[in-house]
């Protein structure tokens, strides 16, 4: 079961403090791997927290462990995962004539991986 | 803990675009480590404690420990030897360094390229169509009666932005701190940010140039139509009221956050609020700007201004600056395959790019420089582990209001600074170029500076 | 006979051969033509390099291969004709005044920038900003026309002050922004926010588009005049169907913050 | 290599030695002008050549955060106008607003070699000593901005007269500025407080409690006086550009009583006419209080017909012109201490307005019975490009030049001024004064303008063409100090120029009134806010008078 859902990659302060002790170190690593769904739409996909989903768009993929967020936080439909080198992996590199590819609100699939 | 122990008043916080320069450093000399940063948030914090000294060596070449000369010199010959060398990064780096950078890609005829073209860039792109009606973050904080932040989450990007800058501080005509402001928040989702904002606004993603648009509209006194909450996810009767207010404001400010320039629309949407606080100064004072992000990047866009004329995107191969992003911004001259050599300095694009700019990377000799470890730093061909700017290094750096800061560095790094490195470098590139122009028969002193007019 | 370029090796880096115009090649011999500089990257090198040159002027140029890491062909024409056969890369006609180009394949972003008058073809596809202003300029195309016959991304037309630009088959966002006159013609999908900020000009689609909430609802109406302009696509090679020719159009105009005396017409279908 | 030099055979005029078109032979040792040099000295022939001090641009805006934001503003206009570097020369962009390495090169192109940035924000000075540090070749410094300073107005209102003229000091040497700047002073507070709102006479008081533009300017006057800065205060009038604004230039020039003033780009501050109508020209009335007035010095800003940038401190002007040229618009606010408006612009001869500058700017010239007191400038780029002087020379020297673009211009405006009927042309003697000799003895600059031993070797050698706006246009050889920079039209070597600055004596108790201000009101840290030494690459303080 896959859904069409919205990847809002941003900064987070955890993003930004595990960001100095290095970017190659786990905790980073760590950070920019979870997303964070909407507890509904987890539901529908029968995913728990620290569960591993795979999202993909025709550019690339990335499997993550999700963290549930509650409705009024964050709107059905709606991913947020701290910016990093998982987020880049479905940014297409099309920038229209200014230099920035779109690297939020990029249209992603969404799946439940095995455990 | 040592003794050893000394105490910097007033240093720099350089690792975001807020740029405070009340830190109160503890520094443990013996240690080589900062134990405390009174005044720091907390990445400033972070960002202080976690820059420590760690072994390694200075410059490496293909992964193997060379002196610094030699690194130079390869450096030098691979930049000089290629067609089409990019410099790109700088955001965290000093403006000495900066200059030196710039110099270096004028004399090979390169692109340079800032971490802008990733960020605000197009909020650049935006200012060259429109303008900007703007101000140093002091004006809001003596004057702002109405601050609006729109796309941006800074209580976690710039955790001291409300506190030091904005929201909370009392000035001048602003006695009563945040009692004497309206604070109004535009974004996709509730974030952190969310509870300083008296008025929440949650815009259905994609849909901020509409809505910017809509309120364009009305303070223009036209109508528009109630669908627009449909469209929008924000109420006519909201919209109006919100635009009553800022019409109304004695000092409105507008800040602009990457949810405008990362999203489609890119440059519009920035352009829409620029247009939008231009157009709200019919009715009062009112200012916008871009919450920039990393700690110098608008360092960055006022040195390769001032030296070209433009602020990112640039490139010499003609022997003159020329601007045009989208063709020589890093990740088009990377993504296209277009760049055969790389000058990365104080940035990851290894790890922050598209994978097809980072394939590219991959394939292509690359200098880097770097404070620690990076994907970036893994993939160079030449890799300089640099001392960190405000914490070992001196220079200037600026706030994203263009207000410039001279760092006060806490401790020595047995690691060379970025200008240590980037000046030597661009004496030996120029060395290079004036001899290959000697050899080529053309005199390297002549060009056609005065020649008469006709 | 006219002068035909053939690419006999790949530049590594962008290849600048702003000199590969029709103006600029008349009344030099091939040999003289083959010594010409273009810009590999930033080395100086000439025509022979990359060019195989056979033929003798006259006001028409072929150049053949793939040309798509090859920018501003063409650029400032001003008369005679340009064919290209393959893919090029971007500025193709930058500035040009006149003559025509026809381009075979795909051509890259910036085709025809700031355009004053001839004939820009493309069978393929273009990227972003087909006649457009450079950024910072206040005014893009501003007469000739541009056709191309595949698809188009964002900002085609931006700024454009006259002329006509058709785009056959889809096209990107914000097509026609900043629009100060002009036509621009939609045969395809379209991208979002068409029109926005434009002062005056007409753009047509021939599909469903959503409006911007600064554009005001006409009317529903015949525009005899847009059959005239449609007579003429079709005898261009343009797809319009009868419907398209004879049926209706819904009048939007705006931008209500600007002067809001543009107009888009959309197909009702 | 000799640092010594020899120029022989060249027309020298040098006005401050009374040195009119004389065959003089000029020597040159150690970047200085002295009596003679050894037979080893390098000789240059100038026969048919004109020798004069290097130019001396007392008013233009070449660097700093208003400049930059200028330069970033504009790729348009850098585009069609490139200036491609060499193995030891950096490239830059031109147009308007050039990029810092293209100004240097392009004002030695002129034979400029001292230029003076006239309005920089005291929080901005670091950043305008960066970009001053890459303006290669030319001498350089700026005016800091402080008569919208928050502060200083509050010592005004308090009376604190002593404290007012420490503080100004304190300002100078912690911004390493040349002297003070005042912009529309006192029209900050209406326009960032009230609305968009502006100050419209120099006796209002937008609150009760407020103090008039008069005063601010009455009290600079007379601190800078006071301090004994080599220049006065640099004072941009109230009401610029205002159709009847030449009253407020009046009463400004008479508010300085018989003290030194320098009124900037005053063809701006001569219009008569009613508010909100077409303005006319007050030439007449400017020139005849200047003639009579040698208190009172004064650069024209003379308009030139093309592209221009209007950039200012004066934030509600460009405003105004915002809604002319319909186009993009930058307002900056300065915290505590200024606003700032940038506006792209075209002056078209066709247009009345327009048209009337012009003529008004030469009418001033050609007016002005003392050319020592006015100064050629175009209050770069805001009438024109600094690279309009050898035009607006041949204007003034060549009157027959003068009727036939006078004739391509807005008959009705230029009807309205006395300039069809000005049949004076300038001497090469009067151009060395008004672009050389005169603006350095106005900024107090003693080793400028001049070419008598002592003097820095700033020179500039012109080939003697009939047509001046040629030869003003390309220097044969340029010297500075003592450097040949340009060498038969070409650049030979590349120069970093110095910077000029004064730094006034003051008591230091004065930082301890400031800095609770400073900490209430400014968003950075007072102990941050002065800068350092390690900003001024090669410098030079100009000293006081005692």
């Amino acid at each position: 079961m896959s859904e069409t859902m919205l990847l809002i990659p941003g900064r987070s302060n955890k993003q930004g403090t595990s960001l100095n002790k290095g970017k190659l170190k786990e905790e980073y690593l760590e950070v920019t791997s979870t997303v964070e769904m909407n507890e509904d739409d987890m539901q529908r996909l029968q995913l728990e927290d620290g569960d591993r989903v795979r999202l993909s768009n025709s550019i690339g993929e990335f499997t993550a462990s999700c963290k549930k967020k509650k409705s009024k936080d964050l709107p059905e439909g709606m991913i947020f995962i701290a910016y990093g080198p998982s987020s880049s992996r479905l940014m297409e590199s099309d920038t229209g004539g200014s230099g920035m590819p779109i690297s939020k609100n990029i249209e992603v699939e969404v799946e439940k991986v095995a455990a | 803990m040592s003794d050893n122990i000394k105490t910097v008043k007033n240093a720099t916080c350089t690792f975001c675009g807020c740029v405070c320069d009340d830190m109160e450093l503890t520094v443990d000399l013996d240690a080589k480590r900062i134990t405390k940063a009174k005044n720091a948030c907390v990445l400033g914090r972070a960002w202080f404690a976690e820059h420590t000294i760690q072994d390694g060596p200075a410059a490496m070449i293909d992964g193997k420990e060379v002196t610094l000369e030699e690194a130079i010199e390869e450096a030098a010959q691979v930049l000089t030897s290629a067609k089409f060398p990019i410099t790109y990064g700088l955001s965290d780096t000093t403006c000495e360094a900066q200059r030196q950078a710039v110099a270096i890609t004028d004399f090979i005829r390169g692109s340079i390229d800032t971490t802008t073209s990733v960020c605000h860039g197009p909020s650049g792109l935006a200012f060259q169509g429109v303008g900007e009606s703007t101000m140093t973050l002091g004006e809001v904080k003596n004057r702002a009666d109405f601050i609006m932040y729109w796309g941006g989450n800074p209580a976690e990007s710039h955790p001291r932005h409300f506190t030091r800058y904005t929201v909370t501080p009392k000035g001048m005509f602003t006695p009563n701190g945040k009692k004497d402001r309206t604070v109004v928040l535009v974004d996709v989702r509730k974030t952190p940010s969310t509870p300083v904002a008296d008025i929440f606004l949650q815009v259905k993603p994609g849909k901020d140039f509409e809505l910017a648009w809509a309120m364009r509209a009305l303070v223009k006194g036209h109508k528009v139509d109630s669908s627009i909450e449909n469209e929008t996810g924000v109420s006519l009767e909201v919209l109006e009221d919100l635009v009553q207010r800022m019409k109304n404001c004695n000092y409105g400010v507008l800040f602009m956050g990457m949810g405008l320039t990362m999203t489609r629309g890119r440059h519009f949407n920035s352009g829409a609020i620029m247009a939008l606080a231009a157009d709200l100064n019919e009715f009062t004072h009112f200012v916008a700007k871009p919450v920039r992000g990393h700690g110098n990047v608008t360092g960055a866009d006022n040195v390769v201004s001032w030296q070209t004329g433009y602020p990112f995107g640039v490139n010499f191969s003609k022997g003159y600056p020329r601007f045009n992003p989208g063709e020589f911004t890093t990740v088009d001259t990377l993504s296209r395959c277009d760049a055969d050599a790389a000058l990365i300095i104080a940035s990851d694009p290894a790890a922050n790019f598209p994978q097809a700019a980072i394939n590219h990377l991959g394939s292509i000799p690359v200098v880097s420089f770097d404070t620690k470890e990076t994907a970036t730093s893994k993939l160079a061909h030449v890799a300089f582990r640099t001392s960190t700017y405000g914490i070992n290094t001196g220079g200037t750096v600026y706030r994203m209001d263009d207000v410039p800061i001279t760092l006060r560095p806490a401790f020595e790094s047995p690691f060379p600074s970025d200008e240590d490195i980037l000046t030597p470098l661009r004496k030996r590139v120029q060395e290079i170029v004036i001899g290959k122009s000697k050899a080529k028969g053309a005199g390297a002193g002549v060009t056609r500076a005065a020649s008469p007019v006709k | 006979m006219s002068i035909n370029l053939t690419l006999h090796t790949s530049p590594e880096v962008p290849l600048e051969a702003e000199v590969l115009c029709t103006d600029k090649l008349i009344g030099l011999t091939g040999s003289e033509i083959e010594k010409l500089p273009v810009e590999h990257g930033n080395r100086q090198v000439s025509v022979a390099d990359f060019f195989t040159v056979k033929g003798s002027p006259d006001d028409s140029i072929s150049i053949e291969g793939d040309l798509s890491k090859v920018k501003h062909l063409g650029a400032a024409m001003a008369s005679g004709k340009l064919t290209i056969s393959g893919n090029v890369g971007s500025h193709l006609g930058a500035g040009m005044t006149g003559g025509k180009i026809l381009v075979e394949g795909d051509a890259g972003d910036w085709v025809a920038p700031e355009m004053q008058g001839g004939s820009v073809e493309i069978k393929g596809n273009a990227g972003h900003l087909v006649g457009s202003a450079y950024r910072g300029s206040p005014i893009g195309m501003s007469g000739g026309e541009i056709l191309v016959h595949g698809d188009a991304k964002n900002e085609a037309g931006h700024a454009m002050r006259n002329g006509i630009i058709v785009i056959g088959g889809k096209s990107g966002d914000f097509a026609g922004v900043n629009m100060l006159a002009g036509s621009i013609f939609l045969l395809g999908e379209t991208g979002i926010r068409i029109g926005a900020g434009m002062k005056r000009g007409t753009l047509v689609t021939m599909s469903k588009t959503s409006m911007l909430p600064t554009f005001s609802y006409s009317c529903r109406y015949q525009p005899a005049y847009l059959r005239m302009y449609l007579i003429y696509l079709q005898e261009l090679g343009f797809s319009v169907s009868d419907e398209q020719l004879f049926g209706f159009y819904h009048r939007w105009c705006g931008d209500a913050i600007e002067m809001n005396r543009g107009e888009i017409l959309a197909h009702d279908f | 290599m000799s640092t010594s030099t020899r120029i022989l055979n060249g027309k020298v005029y040098d006005p401050i030695n009374k040195v009119d078109g004389e065959i003089k032979d000029i020597c040159i040792k150690d970047g200085k002008i002295v009596e003679s040099v050894g037979d080893d000295a390098t000789r240059i022939d100038a026969a048919g050549m004109v020798i004069m001090p290097g130019g001396v641009d007392i008013h233009c805006h070449i660097a700093g955060p208003k400049v930059n934001l200028a330069r970033k503003l504009q790729p348009e206009d850098h585009r069609h106008d490139p200036h491609p570097g060499t193995p030891f020369t950096r490239s830059g962009s031109g147009g308007t607003v050039p990029s810092t390495f293209a100004t240097g090169y392009r004002y030695a192109t002129l034979g400029y070699t001292t230029a003076m940035e006239a309005a920089v924000t005291p929080i901005g000075a670091r950043h305008t000593l960066e970009e001053l540090h890459d303006t290669p070749v030319i001498d350089k410094g700026f005016y800091v901005l402080l008569g919208n300073n928050i502060f200083l107005q509050q010592l005004l209102k308090e009376g604190r007269k002593e404290e007012f003229k420490h503080a100004i000091a304190w300002w100078i040497n912690s911004t390493k500025a040349f002297t003070t700047k005042l912009v529309n002073p006192g029209g900050d507070e209406p326009w960032k407080g009230k609305k968009n709102s502006n100050v419209s006479d120099i006796d209002e008081k937008p609150n009760s409690n407020d103090i008039s533009p008069r005063q601010i300017i009455e009290a600079f006057i007379e601190a800078v006086n006071e301090l004994g800065l080599p220049h006065p205060p640099h004072i941009h009038c109230n009401n610029l550009g205002h159709s009847g604004n030449y009253k407020t230039t009046l009463e400004t020039m008479r508010t300085a009583g018989d003290r030194r003033a320098h009124l900037a780009h005053i063809q701006f501050h001569s219009y008569a006419g009613e508010l909100g109508k077409n303005p006319t020209s007050a030439a007449r009335e400017i020139a005849d209080y200047i003639n009579k007035h040698p208190n009172i010095s004064c650069d024209v800003g003379q308009v030139m017909f093309g592209k221009s940038t209007i950039m200012t401190a004066d934030a509600p002007l460009a405003y105004m012109l915002r809604g002319i040229a319909k186009g993009k618009w930058v307002n900056a606010d300065t915290e505590c201490e200024s606003g700032c408006g940038i506006v792209p612009f075209s002056y078209q001869e066709h247009v009345y307005v327009h048209a009337l500058q012009w003529a008004i700017g030469l009418e001033l010239f050609l007016l002005s019975e003392d050319p020592w007191r006015i100064i050629l400038s175009t209050d770069h780029p805001n009438g024109g490009s600094f690279m309009n002087y050898p035009k607006l020379i041949k204007l003034l020297m060549d009157s027959s030049f003068r009727k036939e673009e006078l004739s391509r211009a807005n008959q009705k405006a230029v009807n309205k001024t006395l300039l069809p009927d000005l049949e004076r042309e300038y001497t090469l003697n009067e151009i060395a004064i008004i672009t050389r000799a005169g603006p350095a003895k106005c900024l107090g600059l003693n080793n400028k303008g001049h070419l008598g031993p002592g003097a820095d070797a700033d020179i500039t050698i012109y080939d003697d063409q009939a047509d001046k706006e040629i030869m003003f246009n390309a220097p044969r050889y340029v010297f500075k100090s003592g450097t040949p920079i340009i060498s038969n039209h070409e650049f030979c070597q590349d120069h970093d120029g110095r910077l000029l600055h004064v730094a006034p004596a003051y008591d230091e108790t004065i930082v301890d009134t400031v800095r609770p201000f400073f900490e209430d009101y400014y968003s950075i840290e007072f102990d941050n806010y002065a800068v350092d030494d390690s900003y001024l690459h090669d410098h030079e303080i100009i000293p006081v008078r005692n």
